[in-house]
Formats: C-alpha cells, structure tokens, sequence
C-alpha cells in the first residue's frame, strides 16, 4: 500500500511531466496556457506532499491548543503553496490577457503563426 | 612679334579653322573642382601661338666652324612621305653605307635636322610634313626627292598632290628622278654639305622671312587647317 | 536610517493607492508616482552614502517580528546599496523617459511599473528562497504587462514568450526551493549556503536552484525570448531590462552560487563563456538595432557570469570586476535604449541621423565605446583585472576566448558607430523632447563620473599622467568654438605638451624624447593645415588632440595598464579622426577591428608578461616568467598591427588614403611610430643581449623585408595618390621594423634613422599631396597631372621628399640606407638585405609615378585655373624640407646623438666619426662632403647647359612631337593610367590581394557562423521553451557525465 | 688650398680624359660593328662632331623647369658617379672625390640621374617618354638584384665597402682579381652590368623603333648634348666600377682603357648576338638564372 | 557554285551568272534587294569574306555603279554584286550593319562620288580628304588637271631636250 506522501508525490511529479509535454508539443495557445496550469498544479502538490508528516493536521493554530508544534504538519510549505497558487493565477491571468490580444491580432491560436520576431 | 599683330592674326585663323572644326579643338566650357567656370580653347590654352624667329648667326666665325660640323652630322627625320622613302633604307645598307658621311636617322624631328621629302606629297600628308618641318629645331635642311616634288611628275593633274614643294617650304637640294637611287641621294646629300659649308642653307630663316608667304600657300590648300600658325 | 522595508512599503503603498485615483486626477497620480520612484531612489541613495562614508555595517531587516526562517529577512549591505541605487536611479529615469506613455495609459501602467522597480529592488535585498521567488514572478509579469506599452503584434508576441518563459523557469525554481527546504529545511538563503543538507542532497537540488537563476539570465542559446523583448518592446523596458533586470537577477546569482560548490562556479564560468561568445557572434549580422543590442547585454551578462563563475580564482577581485561591468553596462546600455528610442527606427544605418545632435552622437559614440571595454572606461578595468588575474592563474585559453568574443562585440559594435557618425541616408528627422534627452545625459553624466572615479582609483598618485586626456576632453566641450581658434588653442596646448616633454625626457631619456618629438612636435606641424578649414569642423579637434594625448602617454607611461590606457586612447582618436574622411566608414572600421584585434593580443600579451612579476611596471618586459615565448610574440603582433606588417596591413592603404588630407599625415607619419615605439620597448625589454639571437626578432625580420618589399610593390600600382603613399608607408614601416630586427647598434641607428626620415618625409608628402588634392578634390593620379606650372612649391617639397624617400644622396634618405647596409652586412642577414634593397628600388616606381603623373605631363582642363596649395598646407612642409636638409648636410648632428641612445644597449659596432665622415668597420660616408660636391657639380653643369643652350622658348603643353599629328586631349596624352603595365605583367602576382582575401575569408566565415547559429531564433514559443528545457537537461546531463 | 685646387685640376683632367675616351670608345665599337656588317662605319672622330653640332643648334625649347633641369640632373649623376670613382688604383691624383662616401653611395648615386632625367622626359610631356621611363624603372629594379647580391657577397668577401680597399686587395696578378676567385658573385654581378648598360638586348628602353628614342624624346640641342656627354662619361665609369669590382682595376691610364673597352665590349658582343626583350621578359630574365647566381654567391659565403 | 546562283535567281530574281575567272560571278540586280541579298549570301551561302565595295561612274548613262564583293572561303569562289543607282539621285542603303567595315568603305566613297549612305556611321565625316569642298573628285564631270593647274602652283615647263638624244650625245658622242 503506497503511502499518500508517495502518491502525491508520484501524481504531483507526473502533472508536472504531462505539462511540460503538453507546452512543448501542443500549437494551441489555449492548451499552452493549461499545460502550465498543470505543471503549476503539480508543483503545488509537490511542495505539499514534501511538506507533508504523517498523522498531522493541518496548521491552523488557535491559543487553545497545546503542542501545537507537533500537531501539526510542517506550516511552510502551506504558507508557500497558497503564495504559489496565487502568483500562478495571476501568472495564468496575464497568459490568458496575452492570448486574447494574440488572437485577436492574428485570428489563430496556434502558436506558429506568431513568429514575427526572430533571428 | 608683339602682342598686337599675334591678336591680329588670331581671329582670321579661328574663323578659318571652324570651317572644318574638330571636337576637340573647339572651345568648351569645363568646371573646375571649385565649380568655377572655365573657358577653354585649346589653340590658345595648348599651344603656343608664338610667330616663329628668325635666327640669324653670330659670329662668322664661329658660325663656319658650326656649319662645319652641321653639315657633317646630318641626321635625317624618319618621315617617310611617298614612294621614296623605300629608296632610303638602302642608305644603310654595306653597298652605300651613309653613315660614313655622318648621315644618320633619327626617329624624333626635335633631334634631326635633315628632313628628306621622299615623293609625291598629297595634302594630307602635307600638313603633317609642315607640322614636323616646323618642329625641327634650326637649324633644319630640306632635300625633297624625286619629281614629284619638283612638279608633280606623273601626278601633275592630281587634285590632291601637290606639285611643287617649294611653294610650302624652303628646299635645299631638289634630287630629280623618278626615283633618284642611293647614288643620286648620296650626291643629293653632297650637295647640301655643300651649300651648308658655304653657309647658304638658311632654310628656316627664310621661312621665317617669308612665313606670312608660305602660310598662305599652305593654307589656300589644307582645307581644315586645325592648327596654330607655327608648331613648336 | 530608513529601514529597507519601506522600499516595499512605499512602492506597494502608492500602487495601491494609485489605483483609486480616477482619470480626472491624472496630475496628483503621476505627481505621486514619481514623487515614489524618488523615495525609492532617495532610500537607496540614503544608504549608498551612508556605506561610502564608512560607518555603516550590514543590516538584516526581518519581517513581522519574527527571525528567519519564520519571517522574510532583507539585508542591506554595501552591494545592496550600490545595486538598489543602479535599479533604482535607472527606474527614477526610465520613468521620467516614459513621461509620454504614462500620460496616456495612466494609473494602470505607473502601478506595473512601480511593482517592477520593487520586485526587482527585492530581488536584489531578499534573504528568502521562496520570497525570492514571488518577487521574480512579480517581476517577470510586470515586465511583460510593460510590453504592451507599444501596443503592437510584436510587442505582445514578445510579451507572450517572455510570460511563458519566465513561467516555465520560475515553475522550475519553484521546484528547486522545495527541495532546497527539503534538505536543508530553511529557505533562508545565510542558512541554506551553510546547510550541510543540501551538501548531501547531491547536486540535482543545487542544480535545480541555480539553473533557473542561470536560465533569469538568459544564457544563449535558451534566449530567444528575452531577444524578442528586447527587440519589440518600448526602448525603455529594453534599457530596463538590460540594466536593471539583468543587474539584479546577477546579483541573485552571485549570492546563490555558493549553493553549487566548485563546480557550480566552473558550470557558471562555462556557461557564461558560451554566452559571451555565441552571443557576440549571433550578434555580428544583427541590421536591427534594437536586437542588436539585446545581443549585447546579453554577451554582457555572459562576462558577468563568467566573471561569477570564476570567483573562486578571482577571489576578492570578483565584486570589482563584475561591478565595473555591470556599471557601464548599466549606463551605457540604458543610453543606447533610450537613444534607441528616441531615433526610433530599426536599421542600424538610420542612426546617421546623430549626426544632427552632436551631443547625442558624442554621448552615442563614448557609450558603445565604454560597451566594447575600451579606456578609460570602467569596463576596460574590469576587463583588465579580470584578464590579469586569468593570467596570474595561468588561464591563457580563457584569456583567448574573453578576448574573442570582445574583438566579434566590437565588430558590431563598431559598425554600428561607423553609421551613426558618418552614413548620410537618413530621410526623417527625430523630436528630441527633454524628459527624453535629460535621462540620457545623466546617464552619459554617470559614466563620466565613473571614469573620474576608475581613474582616481587607479591613478590617483598619477594625475599629472592624463592631464593630456583632461585636455582633450577639454577640447570636447569647447568644440562649439570656431575650428580656427580651435586650433590655436590646440596648437598651444600641444606647445606646453611638448614643453613638458622637453623637461622631463631631454637627458633623461633621449630615445622617449626622440619620439616625444616625433608625436608633438610632429602633432604641431600637422595641426597647421587645419588653419584652411572654416566653419566649426566639429568633432576634429577632440579627436586629434585625444590621438595626440594617447601618443604623448605612451612616452611618459611607466607601466603596463597606463601604456595600454594610452595606447587604447591613441587608437579611439585616431579611429574618430580617420572616419571623418569622405568615403572612410569602411576603412575606418577596418582599422579599427585591427587595431583592437593587436590591442587585445597586446593585451594578453602584457597579461602573460606581469604573470609572476611583482608589480606592472613596464620592466617586466625584461623579466617575463609565464609563456614568455608566446607573450613577447603576441606583444610585438599588437605592435604589428598599428605598425602594418605583412599579414596585418590590409587595414592601412584605405583608412590612410580616405582620411582627410590633413589627417592622413598625421595617423601615416606619426601614428604609425607608436607601434615603432613599442617594438623598441619590447626589444629593449627583451634586453639586446638576449634578443640578438631571438627566434622573435629573426621572424620580424623576416617579415619586416616581405612588408617592405609587397608594400612598395603595392604601392607601384596604386591609381590613387593617397592610397599610393599608404602603401608606400607599409613599406616603409617594413624598413624600420627589419631595421630594428638587425638588434645591433647599426641596425638600430638605420631604424632610427628611417623613423626620423619616414616622419619627416611622409609628412611632407601627405601634405603636398593633401594640398593637391585639397585644390583638385580627386585623389586619382591620371585625373591630375602638369600641376608643377600651378604648384611649383608643393612640387620643390615633394620632390625633397621623394628624394630622400628614395633614399638617393645626398638627401638624409640616404643615411638610412647607408647604415642599413652596413648593419645587415655585418649581421650577416644577406638575403633579407637584397630583399629589402629590391623594395627600395621598387620604390623608385611608384616616387616616379607620384611625380610624374600628379606634377609633371599635362594639365588638365579643369585644373588650369588650380591656385598653389594653401600657405598652411606648404609652411608645415618647408619646415621638415628644412629639417630634411639639416639632416642631409650634417648627419652627424643628428645621428650621433642616435648613437649614444643606442650605445645604452649595444655598446659595441658603434659609429666612429672622424672630422664629419661616418666610420664603420665597413665603410665610410661623409654626408657634409658628398652634399657639397653634388650641389656644386650641379650648379657648375647646369651653368654649362645654360651657356650652350641660346634662346630657350618657353613652350606649350601641346607642342610635342606626335608622329607628325596633335595630341587631342592632355586626358589621352598624360600617359599616367597604369603607367607599370609591363611590370605588372611580370610581377603583380606578387600583390594580387591575396591576404585581404584570407582576411575576407575570415570575416565572411565568421558572419556566415554567425548568421548561422541565429538561426536558432525561430520566433516561436514554443521552441523557446524547447530550448530551455533542452537547455537545462543537456547541461544537467553533462555535469553528470563529467562528474 | 692649393691641395684642393690641384685635387680639383687632377679630377677635370680626369673627367676631360674619361669624357673623351668615352667618345672614342662610342665611336671604335661601332666602327666594329660595322665593320662586322661589311660597312666601312663612322668616322672616328664624328661622335665629337655631332657633339658639337649639338651644343652648336640655333634655337632651344623648353617645357619647364623640370625638363631643363633633367640632363642637368642626369650629368650631375653621370659626373657624380665619375668624381666618387677611383680610377687609378695607388694614385691618389686619380681617385678624385672617393673618400666622401663608399661602395653604397655609388650604388645609390647612380639612381639621381636617373630620377632627374626621368622627371625631366615626364615635363616634356610626351606618352612615349612616360612609357620609357616606366619601362626603364621597370627593368632597373630586378637588374639590380642580382647586382646587389653580387656585391654584398663582394663586401663580405674582402670585409669592406671601400672600392679603393677592394681593389687593393685584387692586386698581384689575373689569380687575385674577383672574377677568379668568386666567380659565381662575378657572373652575377656581369649579368646585372648587361642591364645596367641597356645594351640589347635590354635595350627595350629606348626602343629606337617602336617609341622613338624613350626618354629623351622631347629633348634637343644642347639637351641632347648635354644627355650625350654624359652618356660617354657614364659608359666609361660605370665600366671603371666593373674593372675596380671584378677585374683588378687599373694601375695606369692604358691599363684603364684597355679593360674599360673589352669591359664594354663584353655588353656590345652580347647586344649583337642577341635579340631584344620586351619589358615583362627581361624583368623575368633577371630574376631567373642571374638572381640564382647571385643567392648561390650569396650562400657560397655564408 | 552554279547551285548557289540558281538559288540566287529564283530568290531574288535577277540573273546572276558565272564569269571569268572561273571562281567569280556576277549578280546584278535592284538597289532594294541588295541588302536581302548580302545577308543571304552571309548567313547562308556562307559568304562570310566581304573584299570590297567600289564605285564607278557611268556619267554617259547617267548611273552610278556599286561592286560589292564577297568571298566564300570553303568554295574559293567570290560573287561580285552590282548596283546601279541613277546619278541625278546619289543615294544607297546602307549595309554596315552586316560587316562593320564596309561603313568605312561607304564613307570612302561618299567623300570621293558624292553617293549618299543615310545611317552609315560617321558617313560624313572627311576621311582621305581632309576639308575638301566642292564636287567630289572621282566624279566625271570633276576636271582634276583645271583643279590642279589652279590650285597647285604648277611649275612652268622648260623648253627641255629630248633624253634619248641628250643622253646619247653626252655619253657616246661618238657614235653617230
């Protein structure tokens, strides 16, 4: 029986992977932006998974409890992926923003009609 | 000559050489680097339009002992005008060798001062005979040879041979034959120590005394006269 | 103090803030923003001064109460305060130069930017992974929402890629930080480089780490998309970016690369040359300006991360020379931006446009000067250091490639400088608005400022050393003066020069002062002719004067860094003053890729030659331990080069011959000694006894008969004068150099002797024909001709000058040759002489061509009304014909003082003088004698020819025998056009352009590589991001095979 | 005083005496030739006739400065090169002005008459006068090659630039004369004196032919005069150099003489032989079979 | 040969036929055909010499006639074109156009007749006679001895003696 910090893990790395494929394989600008999405996702996971300690709970400290340290699983790595989540959305947003000028400029979304620039 | 008679004789001149003008002997306007506007006509800018001089010996003397020595170094203008320019090679051969008489050719007018007339001579030809008779320095010797330049000989009737030299420039020694050989050149040439010992082989200076003359004659005929009065 | 945390205070604060201000309010909205971005600068300042004044120590500023790893820490130290100032100060005037854009896209855009100035502003202070992380990405997004100012296709592709990228990085060291926390179980950076979890995690944490911080810095060739940004967007992001961006990411760089060990730094150092030199070379066919100089930061950023990289070989060192490249990178780069901006359009060719705003071209020309690390400019230290240390430990390859890619940025770069001062094809005019200007001239303020500082820091027991700079710089701003006052001043400037070098090195060092005189003296004299030029003549004084500064330098300097800061500056005035000429961009250009091409092997040289040796004084020339071989040979190449040798000459016959007439004699006469000065230098340094026998000097030997052998033949079949005398200055410089090969005292006193007589004469010549060509505005030889009749006084001297070029007695020329042979007999060099005697033959072709064809035949039409060259040109030229006479009559005037220069280092095989006739253990000559007897045999003969000849009539062009016929025009009868036909035909084999042709390879190959490996930029995305995933697992999989 | 008066009397009877034979030399080889050709040639006395036929012309042009000075500078050369000649060996009246300067000087000396009359040819203005000059500095820079060569392997050999010293040391019979005992520096240095003569069939300078007389087209007269003396002295001088490098110069006048003609006669007996060479083959001639004697002299004494 | 000349007479119809020497022939025909004819003959019949262009002038028929000669070297036969154009209107097509130098030929022929080559290059322009004025002199009605006696000077004739008796007299006095 696999324990969940490996099945997060294991879940978490592959999103990550499937991201990366599809932001290197995909034309579509639309699928683009999701693979990151994905790959954000997966890292999320990650980082919780690593944070992870068996038998925890989660860190929402209140005076009343005692050992509080001990309870509960190690904080950072919450604090971190809510940080995380939030940059990724606004990372997401702007991709989106950019896509939408992109479209309209070109009427496409594949990605190999934008190469005005180069060299 | 001074400045007036030269301006003169200018404007009869140019007017006679437009007849038959040359592109490059007329006047053009050119530009110089600084954008100035420049006139130029080449009879004026390129040549020098200087009557020629007449001079004259001296010191008897010394003038004899020149003479002497001119006439002993004849060195003859390479100009080849008709068919008696083929009877001069000859005069260096072993069977005459002229150069025992101190007679040598020379290529360039400015070094000779014999100029042998060899035949018959056709207008065209005339001019460049002048040209260079003129550009021999003095003093200069004339031998015409053959008939055709005593009277036109069996070009009498042509309309483009002349028939008697001397009316375009002093002679010398007139050699008669139709062609004179070697021997008779060498007799020719005999003749014209001769005259110069004697000191009457003046040619240039007659041509100078008589130059409005000559150029008269010479123009009446060269057509397109697309030079200045007298070649340096 | 203000606390740091008000940086991020205020810049949240008032983005906030600026988001409840409506349309109506714009004013107190913009009021308010750039009242922050000063706040922002004025904190940062705050604490620069308070580091500088010295009593400050390093702060750490922690958040919300709590120590790390709980709470976010920044620290303040000195490097923060240096790079805040530079972001800061760099954001304060991007600002005020977008002053246009902020009015038209309001709060929306001054809230992005305020957001990007903090983010990168915390990067910078930030002790904390993961905070470091969150301002990159605040960073990153608000630089690409700054590329939607211009509101185009391109802008926003760019914006698109650059988002996508900094995603996929960021996303990468996201991945990093939660390993790092993993292992090391802190995201306090002071914990993390002290972690021994990380130590043990291995390398793939520490990897994932700095490889996205590597990957910020957009190493080629995973870069495609920070190309783009900084080709399509507003200037002023692409100055942003260049300056501030890359300065802090390296920062970050710089503070994480602990984290990577040893071999982190060797991956960085690699990576970072790779950077360097592919960039450079992709760089090399960039037409678009913008991009181009994208290129170029990020070559720039590859030297930081090489100079990062090598930290620990560099050792305290490192912050120095990275600072100092980054400072002018920062400064030069956002001036260029912005000028970029300004000019707004994309060829390179449209920056000829400057050439309406003097202030802006100079500003544009000391930028891209600084840029390619020339003195006095910060980066020249930095690369100085950073090449000396390489060279302390022994890193000759590094050395190499550093020098490399600098001389391909060069190429660019200097391409670029040759349009913008002289290409003419510009149809548009520019709208320089103040708020757009005052940024650049603060910046270009800046660099000045650090010049003053790099100087004082270096020199600042030597000030009196660049008091001549300081008065070519003074000549820079008084260049709104007319040219004619001008070069009064300059003239009286160059007196006290020369003044001072009469003080100084006159019995203290004759042979300095001997070439003190060369280079001042000879200064004076062609500063003369400037006097015909009315009007202002911007931008010839500075540039002469910074020329003649250089030379006069190169005399007094004592060591190594001040000989090359001289020699460097010699080089950029000279390349100013020839790239006046007409048609000299190409020219100009050449010379100067080949005078930095010697500059960096000198350069390298001079670093092998200090290797080992206590300081850098100029006698570590006799005392070379690393390479000496190899340094003495690379010195004497960088000499070669100013020198023209066979091989390396190519450069000269264009750069001579299309300067201005008046510059020609000064870069061919006395231009050319400097590298005569430095062979000495290095002979001397080699020491005589040790060099008699060199490998080197039988080579340059060698190679000095070839060049004057190939030089003078070139020169035969020259159609244009001036060119023609170039060749002939090769050839010349091909004496001297063998000359001063012979190492015997003979052989140097001929060498001497020849650079006396080749100053002199060639001087002389370039003046005369300067004049003439000054009067017929032609350089063409057979479009010239009969000038004597207009020009009898140029022609007096020229023909002077051909007289002794030629080295025919009794002129001082032949002293030279006299010596010569005498000295190659001895040393036994027998075959080498007769070549080099052929040479001197051949030189009667081309001294009887430049007569004849330019004084002598027929004048030409438009030329009959030509005046005699100016009485400027003519007194310069009366003077060294006076020179040359003194010479040429009293040889032992001169040529004993020679001797005893010389007998310091060859004291034996001297010259023995006996009542005025020279003795050696050869021959004899008695210069005094042979000139009066010629001069009296030639008036006694010429007295003969006027008694024989009688009635001499002075006649006319035309009145030639001409087989009986006229010439027609003087253009057909002046036989002047390929007048060799028939030596050509049997030898110009010999000059067929066989090296320009090798050279030319090299250039085309190069730009074809170039072209080449560009092709990489596709333009699209994706493949962007293809090439930083490749990027990273290919450099991932060869750390671990190499470990 | 009086030594330099008498020093200067000794060099114009020296000159005087070099001049005329030079005419007289003129004049025997082509009666030679002549006679060769079965003509009974010149008389022996007309060189000084045409001589004076010339000086004696009535009436002078003149195309500038240049072109009046050009025979000034090419006598001024020929005279020159006779006045830092020594003559007669151990006769200090005959060595005329050989102590101001060596072997070099002459060397270098030569080339002034040759630049002068050169820019003289280049005033008078004429195309073939350009045409000659250039073909002559042609020639002239690879016939000096193997003259240098020859020399250099000279000056090393007796360890001396001084003539008077080279000649001294070639005294005492026919074994000492450099012609055997270097005789592959000899054959370089008489190969180089064939074009240095511009004898045929290295005579393409003044190609009498095809570009009327060269150089000296435009000049006349006196000029021409002038061009002529110098002519005869050169001849003489430069035959002198050759007797002083390889042939153990002269103890007396006759000794003098009679070396000096055979000297020359070597050029004329070649120059009859022999057809003429355009520009571009004698430029390569020389750098052929003479340039490899000359190295090869050169490697023989290193 | 006499293949070529059939060909010739149907072409252009004229009659062109051989006559002697045995390798010349001769075609006469219509100034307007002449220029078809060359360059058929040249390009074709492989003609490819062009010898000469004369002129001579018929003043009795009041015609002027134009011999243009050819060469064909592989057959060694030359054919001779004869052009005859009226007096009183000297003018011809000009055929430089086919070989360059007959331009050089009809500027010959213009300075000496007087036949006009409209287009010929430098047709104008004087070429042996330099300046000369008035009728041309190889036209008959030119009377060159009037010419010469006027314009050269000639020289008064001697009562001379008869040569052969002079001479015989002089050197064999003897003898009867």
């Amino acid at each position: 029986m696999m324990a969940l910090e490996h099945i997060t893990l294991i879940i978490g790395s592959s999103l990550i992977l499937l991201g990366l494929w599809g932001l290197i394989t995909q034309k579509n600008l639309i699928k683009i932006v999701i693979s990151f999405t994905l790959v954000d996702a997966g890292i999320h996971i990650l980082m919780i998974s690593l944070g992870y300690l068996k038998n925890r709970t989660a860190p929402i400290v209140d005076g009343t409890i005692d050992n509080a340290v001990e309870q509960i699983v190690d904080p950072i790595p919450q604090a971190m992926v809510l940080t995380a989540i939030v940059i990724g959305l606004g990372i997401t947003a702007l991709m989106l923003s950019f896509v939408i000028r992109l479209a309209k400029d070109k009427n496409s979304l594949n990605v190999s009609n934008f190469k005005d620039l180069k060299w | 000559m001074s400045e007036e008679t030269k301006h003169n004789n200018q404007p009869e001149n140019t007017e006679e050489s437009n007849k038959f003008p040359k592109e490059h002997l007329q006047k053009r306007t050119v530009y110089s680097p600084d954008g100035e506007k420049i006139e130029i006509d080449p009879l004026q800018d390129y040549y020098l339009q200087d009557r020629p001089e007449r001079r004259d010996p001296r010191y008897r003397v010394v003038e004899k002992f020149l003479n002497w020595a001119r006439s002993e170094s004849l060195w003859i203008l390479g100009f080849g005008t008709g068919c008696g320019s083929i009877e001069l090679p000859p005069l260096t051969t072993p069977r005459f060798d002229a150069f025992r008489f101190g007679i040598a050719m020379r290529p360039t007018p400015r070094q000779s001062n014999v100029f042998i007339i060899s035949g018959y001579m056709s207008i065209k030809t005339l001019k460049r005979a002048i040209r260079s008779y003129e550009q021999m320095p003095d003093p200069k010797y004339v031998v015409a040879l053959g008939s055709c330049t005593i009277n036109g000989g069996m070009y009498f009737d042509s309309y483009n041979t002349i028939n008697r030299l001397d009316k375009y420039m002093p002679v010398d020694v007139y050699i008669a034959g139709c062609m004179p050989r070697p021997e008779a050149l060498i007799a020719g040439f005999n003749k014209l120590k001769q005259r110069i010992k004697e000191g009457r082989a003046e040619g240039a200076n007659e041509y100078v005394q008589r130059f409005d003359e000559y150029k008269a004659n010479q123009k009446q005929i060269i057509k397109d006269w697309n030079m200045p009065d007298y070649n340096w | 103090m203000v606390t740091p945390i008000y940086i991020i205070a205020i810049a949240l604060g008032i983005a906030f803030s600026l988001g409840f201000f409506s349309k109506g309010s714009k004013g107190i909205a913009s009021s308010l923003f750039y009242l922050a971005l000063t706040a922002l600068t004025a904190i940062a300042g705050q604490w620069l001064i308070a580091f500088l004044t010295g009593d400050q120590s390093t702060v750490e500023v922690f958040t919300s109460g709590f120590k790390p790893p709980f709470s976010i820490s920044l620290q303040m130290g000195f490097e923060e305060a240096v790079l805040l100032s530079m972001i800061n100060i760099a954001g304060l005037l991007g600002a005020v130069y977008l002053f246009d854009q902020f009015k038209k896209y309001g709060a929306h855009l001054m809230i992005t930017y305020l957001l990007l100035i903090m983010g990168l502003d915390v990067i910078v202070m930030t002790r904390d992974l993961f905070n470091l992380f969150v301002f990159l990405e605040i960073a990153s997004i608000a630089m690409a929402g700054m590329a939607l100012i211009t509101n185009e296709g391109k802008s926003v592709q760019a914006g698109f890629k650059y988002l996508t990228a900094t995603a996929i990085i960021s996303a990468f060291f996201l991945i990093g930080i939660i390993f790092a926390y993993n292992f090391g179980d802190s995201l306090y950076i002071n914990e993390l480089l002290m972690s021994e979890g990380i130590l043990k995690a291995g390398m793939v944490v520490s990897f994932l780490i700095i490889m996205p911080l590597i990957l910020e810095l957009k190493p080629f060739p995973a870069n495609g998309w920070g190309l783009d940004m900084y080709q399509a967007t507003h200037p002023a992001v692409g100055a942003l970016l260049s300056g501030a961006s890359v300065t802090a990411s390296a920062y970050v760089l710089y503070k994480l690369a602990p984290l990577g060990g040893e071999i982190g730094y060797q991956v960085i150092a690699i990576l970072g040359l790779i950077t360097f030199l592919g960039s450079n070379l992709a760089g090399l066919k960039q037409s678009h300006t913008r991009r181009m100089l994208g290129y170029s930061s990020i070559a720039q950023t590859g030297l930081v991360m090489i100079v990062i990289g090598l930290q620990p070989m560099l050792g305290e060192m490192t912050l120095w020379i990275a600072f100092s490249i980054l400072i002018t990178n920062f400064l030069a780069k956002s001036g260029l931006f912005w000028l970029a901006g300004i000019i707004n359009k994309d060829e390179l060719k449209s920056w000829g446009i400057l050439r309406k705003h003097p202030i802006l071209l100079f500003l544009f020309v000391m930028f891209v000067i600084a840029l390619s690390g020339l003195p006095p400019f910060p980066a020249f230290f930095g690369k100085w250091e950073l090449i000396m240390a390489l060279a302390n430990s022994g890193n000759a390859w590094w050395i190499g490639l550093i020098l490399l890619g600098s001389l391909i940025e060069a190429v660019y770069l200097f391409r670029w400088v040759g349009y913008g001062i002289k290409d003419k094809s510009f149809d548009f005019s520019i709208n320089c608005s103040t708020y757009k200007t005052i940024p650049i001239y603060i910046m270009g303020a800046g660099l000045i400022a650090f010049v003053g500082y790099y100087l004082n820091h270096y020199f600042g027991d030597v000030v009196w050393y660049f008091i001549p700079l300081a008065f070519a710089a003074l000549m820079f701003i008084l260049d709104f003066l007319p040219a004619k006052l001008k070069n009064i001043i300059a003239i009286i400037g160059m007196g006290g020069y020369a003044y001072y070098m009469y003080d100084h090195f006159l019995g203290v060092d004759n042979l300095r002062f001997f070439f003190a005189l060369i280079f001042i003296v000879g200064g004076i004299l062609t500063l003369i002719p400037g006097f015909t030029k009315s009007g202002k003549r911007l931008g010839f004084y500075p540039a002469a004067l910074l020329m003649f500064s250089g030379l006069g330098m190169l005399i007094s300097a004592t060591d190594l860094l001040q000989f090359f800061i001289a020699w460097e500056i010699m080089t950029i005035g000279s390349y100013l003053l020839i790239i006046r000429g007409k048609n000299s961009i190409k020219h100009a250009f050449s010379y100067m890729l080949f005078s930095l091409g010697g500059a960096f092997t000198m350069l390298a040289g001079f670093a092998f030659a200090q290797s080992g040796n206590p300081g850098i004084g100029l006698e570590v020339l006799s005392n070379m331990n690393y390479l000496p071989g190899l340094a003495a040979a690379l010195i004497a190449i960088g000499f070669m080069t100013k020198t023209a040798s066979l091989g390396l000459h190519i450069w000269l016959p264009g750069a001579h011959a299309e300067a201005e007439s008046d510059v020609s004699p000064m870069v061919s006469a006395i231009l050319l000694k400097a590298g005569v000065f430095g062979i000495i230098l290095l002979f001397i340094g080699i020491g005589a006894e040790a060099a008699t026998n060199h490998p080197l000097t039988y080579t340059l030997g060698w190679l000095g008969a070839l060049t004057a052998l190939i030089g003078n033949l070139g020169a035969a079949f020259q159609e244009d004068a001036k060119r023609l005398l170039a060749w002939s200055s090769i050839g010349q410089l091909g004496y001297i150099l063998f000359a001063f090969s012979i190492m015997t005292h003979l052989g140097w006193l001929a060498g001497l002797t020849y650079t006396a007589n080749h100053a002199a004469f060639k001087a002389i010549l370039f003046l005369g024909i300067g004049g003439v060509v000054f009067r017929t505005k032609t350089h063409n030889m057979y479009e010239m001709g009969g000038l004597i009749k207009k020009m009898p006084l140029t022609f007096i001297t020229v023909l002077f000058a051909i007289i002794t070029l030629a080295g025919i007695p009794p002129l001082s020329g032949f002293a030279g040759k006299w010596l010569f042979y005498n000295a190659v007999i001895m040393k036994e060099w027998y075959l080498q002489g007769t070549i080099v005697f052929f040479a001197g033959i051949i030189a009667f072709l081309y001294s009887f061509r430049i007569l004849y064809a330019v004084f002598l035949g027929h004048l030409k039409d438009k030329h009959r009304k030509i005046k005699e060259a100016p009485i400027w040109y003519l007194i310069p030229q009366f003077l060294l014909m006076g020179f040359i006479m003194l010479f040429s009559m009293q040889p032992e005037l001169i040529l004993r003082p020679f001797g005893d220069m010389i007998s310091a280092y060859f004291p034996t095989d001297a010259l023995t003088w006996d009542n005025g006739t020279a003795l050696t253990s050869l021959g004899y000559w008695n210069g005094f004698r042979v000139g009066v007897i010629i001069f009296i045999l030639f008036g006694i003969l010429f007295g003969w020819l006027f008694l024989t000849s009688r009635k001499v009539k002075k006649i006319k062009s035309f009145n030639i025998v001409y087989a009986g016929e006229a010439p027609e025009r003087p253009e057909t009868t002046h036989m002047a056009h390929n007048l060799f036909a028939g030596y050509n035909k049997a030898l110009g084999f010999l000059v067929a352009p066989g090296i320009t042709n090798i050279w030319k390879w090299i250039d085309e190959s190069t730009h074809d590589l170039g072209d080449f490996i560009r092709r990489i930029y596709t333009g699209n995305a994706q493949t962007y991001l293809v090439h930083i995933v490749a990027y990273t697992v290919i450099v991932f999989m060869l750390i671990n095979f190499s470990i | 005083m009086e030594n330099i008066a008498a020093k200067l009397l000794w060099t114009f009877l020296g000159l005087l005496i070099v001049l005329n034979w030079g005419m007289l030399k003129t004049s025997i080889v082509r009666k030679i030739v002549a006679r060769v050709g079965g003509r009974y040639g010149i008389r022996w006395y007309q060189p000084w006739i045409n001589l004076i036929k010339l000086y004696g012309t009535r009436g002078q042009l003149s195309h500038g400065v240049m072109f009046y000075l050009g025979p000034v500078f090419r006598i001024a050369g020929g005279v020159g090169l006779f006045l830092f000649m020594p003559l007669i060996f151990g006769d200090p009246r005959w060595s005329n002005f050989a102590f101001a300067g060596d072997l070099i000087l002459l060397l270098y000396f030569k080339f002034f008459g040759m630049l002068g009359m050169a820019l003289g040819a280049g005033e008078g203005g004429h195309p073939y006068s350009a045409i000659g000059v250039s073909r002559g500095l042609s020639q002239y820079t690879t016939v000096e090659i193997p003259f240098t060569l020859g020399i250099i392997a000279l000056a090393v050999q007796y360890d001396t630039l001084s003539l008077t010293e080279m000649v001294a040391a070639q005294q005492g019979g026919i074994a000492n004369w450099t012609i055997v005992t270097n005789p592959i520096a000899s054959a370089a240095l008489l190969f180089s004196m064939l074009g240095i003569f511009m004898h045929a069939p290295f005579d393409l300078v003044k190609a009498p032919n095809e570009i009327p007389i060269g150089p000296p087209t435009e000049y006349h007269g006196s000029y021409l005069g002038v061009l002529r003396t110098n002519a005869a002295i050169m001849h003489i001088t430069e035959a002198v150099l050759f007797m002083n490098l390889l042939f153990g110069g002269a103890n007396n006048w006759i000794e003098l003489i009679i070396k000096t003609f055979l000297i020359y006669f070597i050029t004329v007996f070649i120059g009859v032989v022999f057809p003429r060479f355009r520009i571009e083959q004698s430029v390569r001639f020389f750098l052929g079979v003479p340039l490899i004697l000359g190295i090869l002299a050169i490697i023989l004494i290193m | 040969m006499k293949e070529i000349l059939e060909r010739i007479n149907q072409q252009f119809n004229c009659s062109a036929h051989e006559h002697q020497p045995e390798n010349l022939s001769w075609v006469q025909l219509d100034k307007k055909q002449l220029v078809p004819l060359l360059s058929y003959l040249k390009h074709t019949e492989n003609f490819s010499h062009f010898v000469l262009l004369t002129a001579v002038d018929w003043i009795e028929n009041n015609e002027f006639q134009l011999n243009y000669l050819l060469t064909n070297h592989e057959l060694h036969q030359d054919i001779a074109i004869r052009v005859m154009i009226p007096r009183d209107e000297p003018e011809m097509i000009t055929a430089h156009h086919l070989w360059q130098q007959i331009a050089t030929y009809q500027r010959e022929i213009n300075e000496m007749y007087g036949i006009n080559f409209p287009n010929s290059p430098r047709v104008n322009e004087s070429f042996l006679l330099e300046g000369w004025e008035g009728i041309p002199p190889m036209r008959r009605e030119f009377d060159t001895k009037k010419y010469s006696e006027e314009t050269f000077f000639p020289r008064p004739r001697q009562e001379g003696k008869d040569p052969q008796t002079h001479m015989k007299q002089k050197l064999y006095p003897d003898e009867e």
